[in-house]
């Protein structure tokens, strides 16, 4: 499951979602937006989305996953709109049998997720100025909330 | 010619000044659209950073554009 | 900070205290009790633990693994006791600027603490047998929770 | 002769039907604690798989044993 927020993310209520008697492992990965980012303070950020493509791709992405995967449980939620520092602004909660698919597929998902979906970032800093960040595999300056 | 729509995303929505235009084209691909797009409104982004949608699908550079297709010019994303 | 908890753990209340503007990239890891183990239908899980060296062995761990990641701020709570199926037996939470680190330290900390810490693992049966777990390293039918 | 504490744990414990004894022992290093251990109470774990720690600081097996000392017998953790 892949939704687009544009309200708070609850990592309790979304991990509950995944509890399951046959999972021993689970694992989560949250990007925060820092106070800093390539040396300029950041005041927000704000995050634009194309939610249809948004939600379509991550739904191929997540059943990809899953073919790699294949004990895999998996959950992601994308903030869109203006986020303050500290806030939540991707979610990802898999669960599955054992440790090690747990973590390499939430870092499979995580990395995915940030080059594939239509979901563009733009920085405001405490200077006044504001830029769109370029993604991470597309820029020399690469750079990203995680 | 063919009747399109194209819509623009983050920096490419700022550097057109609009987020929408339906335009007559003589566009064959989607990389057609795209070149066209930076002689009307300029940009440096070279179009192997973006990406490019048809109709709501992902498309490549070389996906044909038809008469009525709703193109969605990509800017580098950046989600996370 | 390490500790061993009589009780339940609570996700929530241990993820808000790593909260840090600063943080760019929040991973966490969690060993449930699993229903079935190496083909065995299992009721309940009991774990041993010799708090005094668990808890030096634990900040040693996490020294080390400051040492390996600077940026990182780690936490970690293992229980102790009788679990249930679905139970959290282990948490582990970072934070750091950026996410390759925080995988990598979470997945550094679970694993070193599973083999290092004076833990031990009992597993009950619905068949009414039970038997101590092995450690992963140690045996041919290496197993665990996660 | 020292007389030295053993404690038990785990399987150990189970095996040996109690956590802690007092003895007099001429243990010379943890690795003998260890042997009279298996002899005296059985136990089908190799050494290698097991850790031991005197007076509460984890020790190597050949850690000398002193008069006084309070061994711990760690059979393979299993910890998460």
């Amino acid at each position: 499951m892949i939704s687009i927020s544009s309200s708070a993310i609850d990592p309790e209520a979304l991990r509950a979602r995944l509890i399951d008697p046959a999972a021993g492992a689970y694992c989560s990965f949250e990007g925060w937006v820092r106070n800093r980012n390539e040396g300029e303070d950041v005041v927000r950020l704000e995050y634009e989305v194309y939610e249809p493509l948004a939600i379509s791709e991550g739904r191929k992405l997540l059943a990809e996953a899953g073919v790699r995967f294949p004990h895999l449980h998996a959950h992601c939620v994308h903030r869109a709109g203006l986020l303050e520092i500290g806030d939540c602004a991707v979610w990802v909660g898999v669960t599955s049998p054992h440790r090690d698919e747990a973590f390499q597929a939430c870092r499979y998902i995580i990395d995915a997720l940030k080059i594939r979906l239509p979901i563009w970032k733009k920085e405001y800093y405490v200077s006044g100025d504001s830029g769109w960040v370029n993604c991470e595999r597309c820029s020399a300056h690469a750079h990203s909330v995680a | 010619m063919k009747e399109i729509t194209v819509r623009y995303f983050a920096m490419f929505r700022e550097n057109a000044g609009l987020s929408v235009e339906t335009l007559q084209s003589d566009a064959v691909t989607a990389a057609d659209v795209f070149k066209a797009t930076v002689s009307r409104h300029g940009s440096t982004e070279p179009l192997g950073h973006c990406k490019v949608a048809i109709n709501d699908v992902m498309a490549s550079w070389d996906s044909p554009i038809s008469d009525g297709d709703v193109v969605l010019l990509f800017p580098p994303v950046a989600g996370g």
